[in-house]
């Protein structure tokens, strides 16, 4: 039983991310804001860095560490660059 | 899934947990975004994935690694601090972007710019005006579809 | 290892290292980079002369490689191998010749003209080198990118409407085969397992014939990639107006930039579907010739529609690579020995060219072409204009303008075939090998696609006289007000240079074919190469 | 997952196809970007799919090529990664500066017919 | 010596031609003597060879050209060959006695020479040539240097045209010759004269003869001005007089007949030959002749007289009976000697009298009788007045013509009409006598005072007349024996029997000659007075060869041209994008289609729910982009990112974590150099909106079809290899010594710097190369008119301050960006250490020069989105180009320290370096290479970003230029 | 010291951080050190407000509360969420006159309230000091003035000023 509790949660969370995901890609596709798509979109980068992170714990191996700690320190220079064009009609002034 | 063998009852047990619960938070929050009727609200909702969301399946990442390393792993705390650190800055702009463009159309649901200039102003009810039934000309894009209103 | 071997990454390394260099250098001493760049191209001829040499002195007679060079000590079908053959060090030593008149033309402004030219430039030729020299094909993509990433800074180079809007289009459609090279390339990875071209060669023959389609189609979706380059019908509408709105001294190397396509084409064609292949021999041979076919028609037509000078100039590129296309398509040892002289021939003719319009234009109003035209094409010239004229009879030709009057000349000889010049016995190699595809004096049946063929390579050449005549009568003979144009020496000597090249490849016609001959041979005995590649060299004695 | 990834290429190839088919210079942009995603995932799927199997070698250094993913789709993938972004970034700034020389973000530099 | 000698004849021209170039340019006389040395050189080489080619003897000289193709410079002298050099440079030894008085001093006398020579040289080298290629190569000169001669004087529209249809038509005569001695050629095995001369059977028995015939003779009748071909010798008259002497006397058109009498052997005596050249041939004469009555300029008539007689020579060798061919040759002989005469005092006449016009002609006799004289006595030779040469081989061509060939039509005819094109000639010789010379001078004098020219000007026309008297005379000791030379060489052994005697007895053909020299008379008579004023011919007078070959050659060379360019090519790029979409479809689908795909049964079939969720999330973001494009650019560049994101995520999942993080930092990068350039795009405009018309939709549905069946057919092949097993492919060699060889785990990033470093050099010269490239482009930027303005959130923002007193303008900005500033400037060392984590980690970990140097380049970015450029700039000096240079630099010379080691290049180095406090630490030459590949990343991704994101504060000063230059403008009126 | 370490805490900070990337060796020490100073000193030269911490000792306790308030606030939110629009929810914007001045401090308010779910930062007006945050489920918006300046913003002024 503990022994397949680790895989089966495993999946159960990324299909969890994935739906995540999947809503945070209704908003960036409807809208219907502006607003929301990036809001969505940086959502969407934590979503994949958690899955990034799930992939990591279900193959027990550490390589796909450097991936997560990138989107996660990285991933918000997009959504920064997005929501500063919202705000200034230009990211870099 | 060869190395779910090798890990200690208990870890898997509190890995699997926290996974369930992090990704249950994350899917939360999506499904929030969702729900959530205006843009002020639905800011809120992906909080849940940055901050437990993201916290729970860290801690299940150092569990599960240090219990198969059997020494401490937890440089996925790094991951935490930035993502603390970092998602603020975009929902701030993304806000002051939206209450901008509201204010410049006038939306009377936004407290208005004198409400910061005075301290201690009041403050408006916001009532959800911006259901996903608007068209999609909020975008900066199309500023000529519908007319400034210069303050 | 012997310190002739270090000379076949000399081509690669030789531009890389300046043109990086030069990038320390600051941009107002352009009397720095421009010595700088020269000695370089310099040498890297000298180099290229010396590849030449070694290629053609290699022992075992005609199909034997001359060398290979195995790119970080690893052994050849696994890592990164350069070949040299007589093939590749003339193709390499066009390049360098091309490009050394091109970089002489360009000191008189042209490189002055927006920043960092000498790197684009110098990258270019590092690009050429590579592409030419690998034997690799996943690496052959990577030089054929550096080339055109060089191409599109040194074709936007001085900007301007047309240069940009044209640019766009080179670039998109560029981009575009880029992502078919990549598929064809990964897709021939997925089947068999390799990179390098003679391991792909020699595999080739045992691919079960379940897999062979998807191969096919990996080279096939490859060749479209080539073809783009190459720019054959249809796939090649954007030479024209991108050769044209390049600076001068850009489009003559760029003339050599369509050869690269024609180059890998033949290449691969032979090698991986020559007579070993199996099943696969002759692969896509049918689709070459008539898609050569199509271009020579349509590049013809271009070729008379065409009133600015620079457009007939690029569809003279275009037919080009038509008849070599065609060439290549007919897949016969003689023809492609004529086709390599024709190659050769007409890179250098046309580079001559784009860069004499240069000068030739310059004395020249704008609108002047459109009016002189439709009043000599359709005779609708008044008979006053006519008596007015005969007056002026023996007025003597300004000295510069009869000069570069000798140079058009030549090009238009050299376009057309005619003699003296080799443009002449480019042709003749090639129409007599296609006529005799066994030999001269062997009775062989002569199919109607080769009559089709003959005819269109003959009549190319009559369509590129009559409208080099009607351009050269309107601009050298017409009485219209010209000034005469402020020629440099360094902008004449390189034209007067290529002609004279093209002049002696007439004279020591014999011995460049020999050397053709021994190259295409050497292409059509795809076992040498493989066994030079994987078999023999330093690449097998020295595993670590 | 192999149909799944089959299928993402196929969908990935045809938006990008579409855009590169369009008029407007904006609409090139993201198609090739598209195409060179559906390229890459092409590339990468050439090797085969394989889920835990990173090459990273153990801390010996040594490994059983049968035990990892094909890393040779990987390195050639990662070159097209820059050799796009580099194209990418190239072509935006030629749309950018046609349309300032010409005032039209038509792929033609003026809008046809 | 001998055999030098035909190569000094060949070289000598050409040599003197480049020597008179180089003289000073007012050296008439040096130049003349030049010419008039060389041509009289090789007239003297010539006749010395004539011992050895009396006795049927044949002088050769071969030397190597392009052996493997069967070309040979082979020089090859019999007796035919002898006899037309001797004319070729005797006749130009007098052209150029002749052209010394003719050419005025203003014209470019050295061009002149030059061309004279060279045409000479080239004529000599047709004669002399013992290889049928080299034979072309030296007709294709002929034709280029005729063309330079007719166009000399360039300035006249009639020169120009002339030259331009002498040379189309020639060169497609040329052309088509050179076809045709290729299939001769493939027939006979060999280009060799010899060769060819002695396979006359074999090729006419082959089934390619007729091509060949036909090809051959296209190039023989487009030289030779047979019909239909004729029309561009008239206008060729633009030429100088002496000139048209020489061309259109022994040379250029000769050329043509002289190749039909070469070949004869070969290609005669089949009824295709007969029907085709005496066809040609005949109304060749009758219409010459009939054409050249109603010239007024006396060259035009002198022109198409000169068909005339080309069409008779045609005729003659047609028959394909030997003594047709002494007749033939004989007449060539002839009409050389008194056509050349009769163009030099055309010249004179011209020259002296100021015009050539047959109406404004008359009564010269009493100016210059000599000339007179010497012109009605070659006009009577072209007449064919005994006594004179011409009158004998018309004689020989009566006799010929009366004979029974071939039993056919044109056979019939053939002797009605010689005569009629004989008493033609009579009539037109009449007429050129009589109008010229005789009757009263002009009421209007001439425009020039007319008189005698020099001696020496003269001389040539006193000279050939005089030949043409004593042959006409005493033929058998004057030109018998050479004549019999040339025509044994062509025949030998069935040379015939034939007597060149003036009188023969009553015979038919001379009773045809007095009907002829009669009928003439009396339709000059007759007719006289109306053909000096008839403006056009009659009958044929529409029939304008000019106007026609114009018509043609604009139809086809011009507006057909311009229709296929049209139609088949196009200058837009959606075309062109769909054809190279349509061709990579039908590339790959084609070998898929005719052999069948087949799916594999390997790989993971297990369908992971997860996977295909996010995949699922991909395609709907991946399809949003793909519709939201044209409209909603920020959404379309959100959904690409999410897109991305998606790819990254399936490499993370497919275990391709270095795939991954790449795929990442450059889908960062990508998007914030996107929206940088979405500020300069246009406002969509409403009129964009919807497609309008029926074919709009149309076009819409076959890019949908297009886009679906490229996606399917990914989508197959892509599964196809999925499913299959894995080949026996290179990559375990890669996995085995990543480590033990390369010492770094991470095997992609080994192959990357070690195995295949190549590539990565490559590849990260692209990367340079755009920058420069984009970098050297907004140099020159100019934004769009509409563009240039401050966005619309920028002014909003702006007026909030200007409607505050204390407020400064950018307050507003600065307070909105107050806080986040201080996290995203907060994230730059952080940065700097995750990039020098990724940088020397990659060689066993996720990471390398790349990735680094792309998040080092975003951690620059970011501060430059926080405090904009000018704040940044004052604080950091980034100096991108230094870092692309020496990162370049870097990674080339890395590769190059192991040559000087002896290794191959790039070959790297890798060992544990024990260190003190340390430990053993590994050191791989690789990471150096990494580093340099960091330098170049981090310079040209900055460089790229700075370049674009520069231009809005250019625009800032070019705006605030233009504000204050209106102001200016403003007090100024004010 | 000051122009060799310009921050000393930072360059602790990404040592440590670098240690934790890499591993806690006296190899990857003396790199780590090397580079993090290197970074700091890039830092520098941007000039950021210098933040003064003066009482860094507090930085636990206001992260431990901070930590349970936003699992509370996840278990709030996430109860709105599950609970649809079934009771009636009340959001609305509240502004709040601040008293910290510090840059560096604001920074981390803003971190703080962003990462609770519930509370949005909006906009701040730093002449008048007065911030706006937007609030999912508002009762009493005095409550959360309190709440901020109180729980947060006292902490923080004791940390930076
Ligand atoms: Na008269
Ligand atoms: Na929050």
């Amino acid at each position: 039983m503990t022994a397949n509790i680790l895989p089966w949660s495993v999946t159960a969370a990324q299909i969890m991310l994935v739906a995540a995901m999947g809503c945070y890609a209704y908003r960036v596709v409807r809208g219907p804001r502006a607003q929301d798509r990036v809001l969505c979109l940086d959502a969407m980068y934590v979503s994949a860095m958690l899955l990034a992170l799930t992939v990591g714990i279900r193959t027990g191996s550490q390589v796909y560490f450097e991936a997560a700690l990138i989107l996660a320190v990285l991933g918000f220079v997009s959504s920064v660059a997005l929501a500063k064009f919202l705000m200034r009609g230009e990211v870099i002034e | 899934m060869t190395h779910a063998m090798d890990l200690p009852a208990w870890a898997a047990v509190l890995t699997a947990l926290l996974v369930v619960l992090g990704a249950g938070l994350t899917l939360l929050g999506a499904i929030g975004t969702l729900q959530f009727g205006s843009f002020f609200e639905r800011v809120h909702a992906p909080t849940l994935g940055t901050s437990w969301g993201t916290g729970a399946i860290v801690l299940a990442s150092i569990v599960c690694f240090s219990a198969l390393g059997l020494r401490p792993v937890v440089h996925e705390l790094l991951i935490g601090v930035f993502i603390t650190a970092t998602t603020p800055v975009t929902l701030m702009l993304l806000a002051r972007a939206a209450l901008y463009r509201d204010r410049t159309e006038g939306d009377a649901n936004v407290p208005p710019r004198s409400l910061l200039r005075s301290p201690g102003g009041s403050l408006s009810r916001d009532r959800s005006s911006d259901g996903p039934g608007e068209s999609p000309s909020r975008d900066p894009q199309t500023p000529e579809v519908r007319p400034m209103t210069p303050i | 290892m012997d310190w002739t071997q270090h000379l076949l990454v000399v081509p690669i390394l030789l531009p890389l290292v300046t043109g990086a260099a030069l990038l320390l250098v600051d941009e107002t001493r352009h009397t720095l980079k421009a010595t700088v760049s020269l000695a370089s191209m310099l040498l890297l001829l000298g180099v290229a002369m010396k590849l030449m040499g070694m290629a053609d002195g290699a022992p075992g007679g005609s199909g034997a490689l001359s060398s290979s060079y195995a790119v970080a000590n690893w052994p050849a079908p696994f890592a990164i191998v350069l070949v040299l053959d007589r093939l590749s060090a003339l193709m390499l030593a066009l390049a360098a010749v091309i490009a050394l008149a091109s970089l002489v033309f360009s000191l008189a402004r042209w490189h002055r003209a927006g920043p960092h030219f000498h790197t684009l430039f110098q990258l270019l030729l590092m690009g050429l080198g590579g592409a030419f020299l690998t034997g690799d094909l996943f690496n052959l993509f990577v030089f054929f990118e550096v080339t055109l990433a060089a191409s599109y800074g040194l074709l936007l180079h001085g900007s301007g409407v047309f240069r940009v809007r044209s640019g766009l289009h080179y670039i998109s459609i560029n981009l575009a085969a880029s992502l078919l090279f990549l598929i064809g390339v990964s897709l021939i990875y997925g089947v068999t397992g390799t990179l390098n071209m003679a391991d792909l060669a020699a595999r080739l023959p045992a691919i079960p014939a379940e897999d062979r389609m998807l191969l096919q189609a990996g080279a096939a979706v490859l060749g479209i990639a080539f073809l783009v380059k190459a720019a054959m019908w249809p796939l090649g509408f954007w030479l024209p107006s991108a050769y044209m709105a390049a600076a001068a001294p850009i489009a003559a190397i760029f003339v050599v930039l369509t050869k690269v396509g024609v180059y890998a084409l033949l290449r691969l064609s032979l090698l991986l579907f020559g007579s070993p292949a199996g099943e696969l021999t002759g692969f896509g041979g049918t689709a070459l010739l008539w898609g050569g076919i199509a271009t020579l028609v349509f590049a013809t037509s271009g070729v008379l529609a065409s009133q600015a000078m620079g457009r007939l100039a690029g569809y003279s590129v275009l037919i080009s690579s038509g008849t070599l296309l065609a060439a290549v398509g007919m897949g016969d040892a003689t023809v492609v020995s004529g086709a390599l002289f024709y190659l050769v021939s007409s890179t250098i003719s046309t580079a001559a060219f784009f860069m004499l319009i240069e000068l030739v234009e310059r004395a020249r109003e704008p609108g002047a072409d459109l009016l002189a035209v439709t009043l000599e094409a359709y005779g609708e010239e008044g008979d006053g204009a006519k008596e007015h004229e005969d007056e002026e009879v023996g007025a003597a030709m300004p000295g510069a303008l009869a000069v570069l009057g000798i140079c058009f000349g030549c090009i238009a000889l050299l376009l057309a075939g005619l003699p003296p010049l080799s443009g002449f016995i480019a042709k003749f190699a090639m129409l007599t090998g296609m006529l005799n595809l066994d030999g001269l004096g062997a009775p062989s049946e002569i199919p109607v696609r080769t009559w089709l063929l003959v005819a269109l390579v003959i009549l190319s050449g009559l369509a590129a006289l009559v409208a080099m005549m009607r351009t050269g009568i309107r601009t050298f003979w017409a009485p219209l007000e010209s000034i005469v144009p402020r020629v440099l020496v360094v902008e004449v000597a390189p034209i007067l240079a290529l002609l004279a090249l093209c002049l002696a490849m007439t004279v020591g016609g014999g011995a460049m074919i020999s050397y053709t001959d021994a190259a295409a041979r050497s292409l059509h005995d795809p076992a040498s190469y493989i066994q030079g590649v994987l078999g023999t060299g330093m690449t097998g004695s020295n595993v670590r | 997952m192999e149909l799944t990834l089959a299928i993402a290429i196929g969908v990935l190839t045809g938006s990008g196809v579409w855009l590169v088919l369009r008029p407007r210079t904006y609409q090139l942009v993201i198609g090739l970007s598209l195409l060179s995603y559906a390229v890459n995932l092409f590339i990468f799927s050439m090797g085969r799919l394989r889920v835990g199997a990173a090459p990273l070698l153990g801390a010996d250094g040594t490994g059983n090529p049968s035990n990892y993913a094909d890393p040779v789709p990987q390195a050639l993938v990662l070159t097209a990664i820059v050799i796009g972004f580099a194209t990418t970034a190239l072509l935006l700034v030629v749309l950018l500066v046609s349309r300032g020389l010409t005032g039209s973000d038509h792929v033609d530099g003026r809008e046809s017919r | 010596m001998e055999l030098y000698t035909l190569l000094v004849i060949i070289a000598l021209p050409f040599v003197a031609g480049l020597a008179s170039i180089l003289l000073p340019s007012d050296s008439r006389t040096p130049a003349t003597w030049l010419a008039g040395a060389t041509t009289a050189a090789c007239l003297a080489l010539t006749l010395s060879l004539y011992p050895s080619v009396h006795g049927g003897g044949i002088v050769r000289h071969r030397l190597e050209w392009v052996p493997s193709l069967g070309l040979e410079f082979t020089l090859r002298m019999d007796g035919f060959a002898w006899i037309f050099a001797s004319l070729i440079s005797g006749i130009g030894f007098l052209v150029v006695l002749y052209a010394r008085y003719y050419i005025s001093p203003e014209d470019p006398v050295r061009r002149f020479y030059f061309f004279f020579l060279a045409f000479t040289g080239s004529m000599l080298g047709v004669v002399l040539s013992g290889n049928l290629i080299l034979l072309v190569v030296f007709w294709e000169l002929t034709s280029i240097f005729s063309f330079l001669l007719i166009g000399y004087w360039h300035h006249s529209q009639a020169a120009r045209d002339g030259a331009r249809m002498a040379l189309t038509i020639t060169a497609i005569g040329g052309l088509a010759l050179l076809a045709g001695v290729l299939v001769v050629g493939h027939i006979v095995g060999s280009y060799d004269l010899d060769a060819v001369l002695a396979a006359g059977d074999r090729v006419r028995r082959h089934d390619l003869y007729v091509p060949a015939l036909l090809l051959i003779l296209l190039g023989t009748f487009t030289k030779s001005a047979q019909f239909p071909f004729h029309f561009w010798l008239p206008n060729a008259m633009a030429a100088p007089t002496p000139i048209s002497a020489f061309l259109h006397s022994a040379t250029m058109v000769k050329a043509g007949v002289f190749l039909m009498a070469r070949l004869w052997p070969v290609l005669s005596g089949t009824p295709e030959w007969f029907v085709i050249v005496g066809l040609a041939g005949m109304i060749s004469l009758v219409l010459g002749a009939y054409l050249a009555m109603f010239q007024q300029d006396l060259k035009g008539l002198l022109a198409y007289s000169t068909i005339s007689h080309l069409g008779l020579i045609a005729l003659l060798l047609s028959l394909g009976s030997p003594l047709g061919l002494v007749a033939a040759i004989f007449h060539m002989l002839n009409h050389a000697t008194f056509k050349a005469s009769l163009f030099m005092a055309a010249g004179i006449i011209d020259h002296e009298a100021g015009t050539r016009d047959l109406r404004r002609l008359s009564g010269l006799f009493r100016y210059m009788p000599v000339t007179g004289t010497l012109a009605m006595v070659a006009s009577a030779a072209m007449a064919g007045v005994p006594l004179l040469n011409g009158f004998l081989s018309k004689e020989m061509f009566f006799a010929e013509a009366v004979e029974t060939h071939a039993d056919s039509w044109v056979d019939t005819i053939a002797p009605y009409a010689a005569v009629l094109g004989s008493a033609l000639a009579v009539t037109y010789s009449i007429r050129l006598i009589h109008s010229i010379f005789l009757g009263a001078p002009p009421p209007e004098s001439f425009p020039r005072a007319p008189h005698e020219p020099p001696f020496w000007m003269r001389f040539p026309v006193l000279f050939l007349v005089l030949a043409c008297l004593l042959v006409g005379i005493i033929p058998g000791l004057t030109i018998g024996p050479f004549l019999h030379t040339a025509v044994s060489s062509v025949l030998g052994d069935a040379t015939p029997e034939y007597s060149l005697v003036v009188w023969h007895g009553f015979t038919l053909p001379l009773a045809m000659s007095a009907v002829a020299l009669t009928a003439g008379a009396l339709l000059y008579l007759a007719a006289g007075d109306y053909l000096e004023r008839a403006e056009k011919p009659p009958l044929f007078g529409r029939f304008e060869g000019q106007r026609i070959f114009e018509r043609v050659t604009v139809a086809i060379s011009w507006r057909w041209a311009r229709l296929v360019e049209d139609v088949f090519g196009t200058r837009r790029l959606q075309p062109q994008m769909r054809l190279l979409v349509t061709a990579a479809i039908a590339a790959g689908a084609i070998p898929l289609l005719a052999s069948g795909l087949s799916f594999g049964t390997s790989g993971n079939a297990t369908l992971d729910v997860a996977f295909a969720g996010l995949w699922a999330v991909g395609m709907v973001c991946a399809v949003g982009a793909a519709q939201q494009a044209k409209f909603h650019r920020l959404a379309a560049l959100a959904l690409l990112g999410s897109t991305g994101l998606v790819t990254c995520v399936t490499f993370v999942w497919l275990s391709a974590p270095d795939l991954a993080v790449t795929q990442l930092v450059v889908e960062i990068v990508t998007t914030v150099l996107i929206l940088l350039g979405l500020r300069w795009l246009p406002k969509r405009s409403k009129a964009l909106l919807d497609p309008s018309g029926i074919f709009d939709r149309m076009r819409r549905l076959r890019d949908l079809a297009l886009a679906v069946l490229a996606g399917a057919g990914m989508t197959a092949i892509s599964y196809a290899i999925m499913t299959r097993t894995r080949p026996d492919s290179i990559a375990g060699f890669f996995v085995e010594r990543a480590y033990s060889e390369g010492g770094g785990r991470n095997v992609v990033n080994v192959i990357l710097v070690d195995f295949r470093g190549f590539d990565t050099l490559g590849e990260i010269t692209v990367l340079g190369v755009v920058a420069l490239t984009v970098f050297a482009l907004l140099r020159r930027f100019r934004p769009a008119p509409d563009s240039i303005e401050r966005p619309e959130q920028q002014r909003i923002q702006r007026s909030y301050d200007e409607a505050e007193a204390n407020r400064e303008a950018g307050a507003t900005a600065a307070e909105y960006l107050y806080v986040p500033s201080v996290i995203m400037q907060w994230m730059f060392p952080v940065i700097i250490v995750l990039a020098a984590y990724l940088l020397l980690r990659g060689h066993d970990a996720p990471g390398g020069g790349f990735v680094a140097g792309v998040a080092m380049a975003a951690g620059f970015i970011l501060q430059y989105m926080a405090a904009g450029t000018a704040w940044v700039e004052e604080r950091l000096r980034i100096l991108p180009v230094v870092w692309i240079g020496v990162g370049l630099l870097m990674a080339a010379l890395t590769g190059i320290a192991s040559t000087l080691f002896g290794d191959a290049y790039l070959t790297s180095y890798f060992r544990y370096v024990e260190l003190p406090l340390i430990g053993k630490v590994p050191f791989a030459s690789a990471t150096l290479f990494d580093l340099g590949v960091f330098g170049l990343v981090v310079g040209a991704t900055v460089l790229m970003l700075i370049a674009i994101a520069h231009q809005s504060t250019r625009r800032l000063r070019a705006a605030r230029l233009e504000e204050e230059r209106e102001q200016e403008e403003r007090q100024q009126w004010s | 010291m000051n122009r060799v370490l310009p921050y000393p805490l930072l360059t602790a900070a990404l040592l440590l951080t670098w240690l934790l990337l890499t591993s806690f060796s006296p190899g990857q020490f003396l790199l780590g050190a090397v580079i993090a100073v290197a970074a700091s000193r890039a830092m520098a030269a941007l000039q950021p407000s210098k933040p003064r911490l003066r009482r860094w000792q507090f930085i636990p306790r206001l992260a431990g509360i901070v930590a349970l308030d936003i699992l509370r606030s996840n278990m709030a939110v996430a109860s709105i969420i599950l609970g649809g629009r079934r009771r009636d929810r009340v959001a609305g914007f509240v502004a709040i006159p601040l008293d910290l001045r510090d840059k560096t401090g604001l920074a981390v308010l803003a971190c703080i309230v962003t990462s609770t779910p519930g509370t949005a930062w909006i906009e701040y007006a730093h002449d008048t000091g007065v911030l706006l945050i937007h609030v999912l489920d508002l009762v009493d918006k005095d409550e959360w003035i309190a709440l901020i300046k109180n729980r947060y913003e006292a902490s923080l002024m004791e940390i930076f000023e």
